[in-house]
């Protein structure tokens, strides 16, 4: 049960998907506008990464490994997060609209989104079992939706603030991820 | 809706092709992936025990941090991996118990640490005070590198144990 | 004064599609830590956007109209799953030092963006240009970045042939004990790729600003003439 | 044999999936609340997201 924990405060704090892995870049540049896509992004994220890591890990001790295609795993594993992102799309139009509403614009963006494809590919190198591979995708999403929501709070205020022409917008957004890493750096000796 | 089929059986075509190319480059590279495997797995084992043959051992291991064991002629070498001050499996290293009772090896294969600080662990004097003490003895932190080094030992507290349990 | 058509540097700094469109950040901040990994993994991204953008243009008649997207997907995706192999097979330690960011050049927003936004509309061999200078404009910006932060991390440069392992050049410049290993971590990917990003941004500012002020003076000129004209 | 024939199986059946689920997905109209969510997604350059307008175009 222990290094459940070490793994879940692990893929929070220290090996953050973002900070320290820099995954899921695209959507931390474009969505941490404000606070409330921030979270829609973040729970978009964390629904989809345990569905589709669990989908893979499924897929690949029941499928590809009887079969000995172990090499197909990347293919198989965007395939399989492909069709998770339409279904829940498809799904949430559908039937839950009012759900469709706050997390329908992040979805499409997710299916091409790092961070998701890696940590299905993460939990089958490290060839985890069942637990760690929940607990490691869940960590990996709470970790993401952390840093977000931090960063989309820091942002609305450098976004009133007036720095340098050429350090408007991005620049100054990666400089000041830069001083989160190294602040979430210092937890390092946690475990 | 018969455009959907149409999709479908498209994509299931695409899908297939890139399979077929998949298979044979795989085949292609097959043989040289598993040559280059072997190979470093056997020059990391001869550090510890050069010129000896070694046997891979399958265990059960409930610690995380044993990677692989294998039995040399003189004793059994340990392949641990230890979440250091890098975060998670940042240091991987080869320990080997000798017959006689003591630590007959103890090199870092890879390490993820602050460099001058943490990768102390791989350096001489930190390998000197562990390689010839008796298995089971304790073994000190380097002053200014705890992290790194309470991970080293801790991983190799855990083959200790396990190696205590099974092999002695 | 009628717009002169930027010549290739410039368009390498001024459409630079790392710099400016902020596309594929996420494997140049993971692996521009040294210059053998910063090569290596622009060679892969050109040689995967090359193949791309070619099967991507040859089939652009066939592919129904509906699903480019997920048959661009499949094709990247064994495009780079055939280039891991071999890596894995011919360069280990390329392989070992990139690790799992050679997988996830699939989802890299450059390859699929231009062979959604080129490749699938005109001819191979556009295509082929294409690619070219997107896979030019990605090795700038990863080579520099990567030279900054070797040169920080660990004072002076070292480049190793992938297939043989021989070091062609091993500089050290600044003494060990005045190397900033920060850089070496993502604290000094985010900070050298936001200070670079700036750089660009501003040059290309300035450009803009002397493009305007150009088009102002001819605009001026013009009137001018005019009135003399009358 | 067998590994083709499960090669054939697996990607075949995700391929196909993948397409069916796109395609009804595109043909299905967005809930009436949901149309002005479209210009909240921030000028992203990435063309794969699917608010892209890459992803507007219906038949050929």
């Amino acid at each position: 049960m222990g290094d459940l924990l070490t793994l879940f405060l692990s893929t929070v704090l220290i090996d953050n998907i973002i900070l320290s892995h820099f995954l899921g870049m695209c959507p931390f540049m474009g969505v941490s506008k404000n606070r409330s896509s921030a979270l829609g992004m973040g729970f978009a994220v964390l629904f989809v990464i345990v569905g589709a890591s669990l989908l893979s890990y499924a897929l690949y001790y029941l499928a590809l490994v009887p079969l000995g295609l172990e090499y197909l795993e990347l293919i198989t594993f965007i395939l399989v997060i492909a069709c998770f992102v339409q279904f829940t799309e498809l799904f949430l139009k559908k039937f839950i609209p009012s759900l469709y509403k706050s997390l329908g614009i992040f979805l499409p963006l997710i299916t091409t989104n790092c961070a998701v494809l890696y940590v299905a590919l993460d939990n089958i190198t490290n060839s985890y079992d069942l637990a760690h591979t929940i607990v490691n995708s869940v960590g990996v999403s709470v970790g993401f939706m952390l840093i977000l929501y931090i960063f989309s709070t820091i942002r609305e205020r450098l976004d009133a603030s007036t720095p340098l022409k050429s350090f408007v917008g991005n620049p100054l957004a990666l400089i000041t991820a830069g001083l989160m890493a190294l602040a979430f750096s210092g937890l390092a000796g946690l475990i | 809706m018969k455009r959907a089929f149409y999709l479908a059986f498209f994509l299931a075509v695409v899908a297939a092709i890139a399979g077929g190319a998949l298979t044979f480059a795989n085949d292609m590279t097959k043989d040289q992936i598993a040559a280059n495997k072997a190979a470093t797995e056997k020059a990391n084992l001869e550090i510890i025990y050069p010129g000896s043959d070694f046997e891979k051992l399958d265990f059960t291991d409930d610690t995380g941090m044993i990677v692989s064991v294998y039995k040399a002629n003189e004793g059994y070498v340990y392949q641990m991996s230890t979440d250091g001050f890098g975060g998670k499996g940042s240091i991987e290293f080869m320990i080997g118990f000798g017959t006689d009772g003591k630590i007959s090896g103890y090199t870092v294969l890879s390490s993820g640490e602050t460099q001058g600080i943490g990768s102390k662990v791989a350096e001489a004097d930190f390998v000197s005070s562990v390689t010839g003490k008796d298995i089971g003895a304790s073994i000190d932190i380097i002053s200014g590198a705890s992290v790194s080094s309470r991970a080293v030992i801790k991983g190799i507290d855990a083959a200790t144990a396990h190696y205590e349990a099974n092999y002695k | 004064m009628e717009e002169k058509k930027p010549s290739f540097l410039q368009s390498l700094i001024l459409e630079n599609p790392v710099f400016s469109l902020y596309l594929g950040i996420c494997s140049i901040l993971g692996v521009s830590t040294s210059l053998d990994n910063a090569v290596g993994m622009a060679a892969l991204v050109f040689l995967v956007l090359l193949f791309s953008n070619i099967v991507v243009s040859l089939i652009r008649k066939i592919t129904p109209g509906e699903i480019r997207i997920p048959v661009y997907i499949v094709i990247i995706a064994t495009l780079v799953s055939v280039a891991e192999m071999f890596i894995k097979a011919y360069m280990p330690s390329l392989y070992a030092s990139m690790g799992s960011f050679i997988s996830l050049v699939v989802v890299n927003c450059i390859i699929l963006g231009r062979a959604e936004a080129c490749a699938s509309k005109n001819d191979v061999l556009t295509s082929i240009k294409d690619a070219c200078v997107m896979g030019a404009g990605y090795f700038v910006a990863i080579f520099t970045i990567s030279v900054i932060r070797q040169f920080l991390s660990t004072g002076g440069w070292s480049f190793a042939n992938p297939l043989t392992l021989k070091t062609i050049f091993d500089i050290k410049i600044i003494p060990e004990q005045f190397t900033i290993g920060l850089f070496g971590k993502p604290v000094g990917a985010f900070v050298t790729f936001g200070l670079l990003a700036a750089l660009f941004a501003g040059y290309k500012q300035n450009h803009e600003a002397k493009l305007a002020q150009a088009a102002k003076e001819a605009k001026a000129a013009a009137a001018a003439a005019a009135k003399e004209a009358k | 044999m067998r590994q083709v024939l499960g090669l054939l199986g697996v990607l075949g059946t995700l391929g196909s999936l993948y397409a069916v689920l796109y395609y009804f997905n595109k043909k299905t109209p967005e809930p009436e609340g949901c149309e002005e969510i479209q210009n909240s997604c921030s000028g992203c350059g990435i063309t794969s997201c699917g608010r892209h307008p890459s992803h507007m175009s219906t038949e050929e």
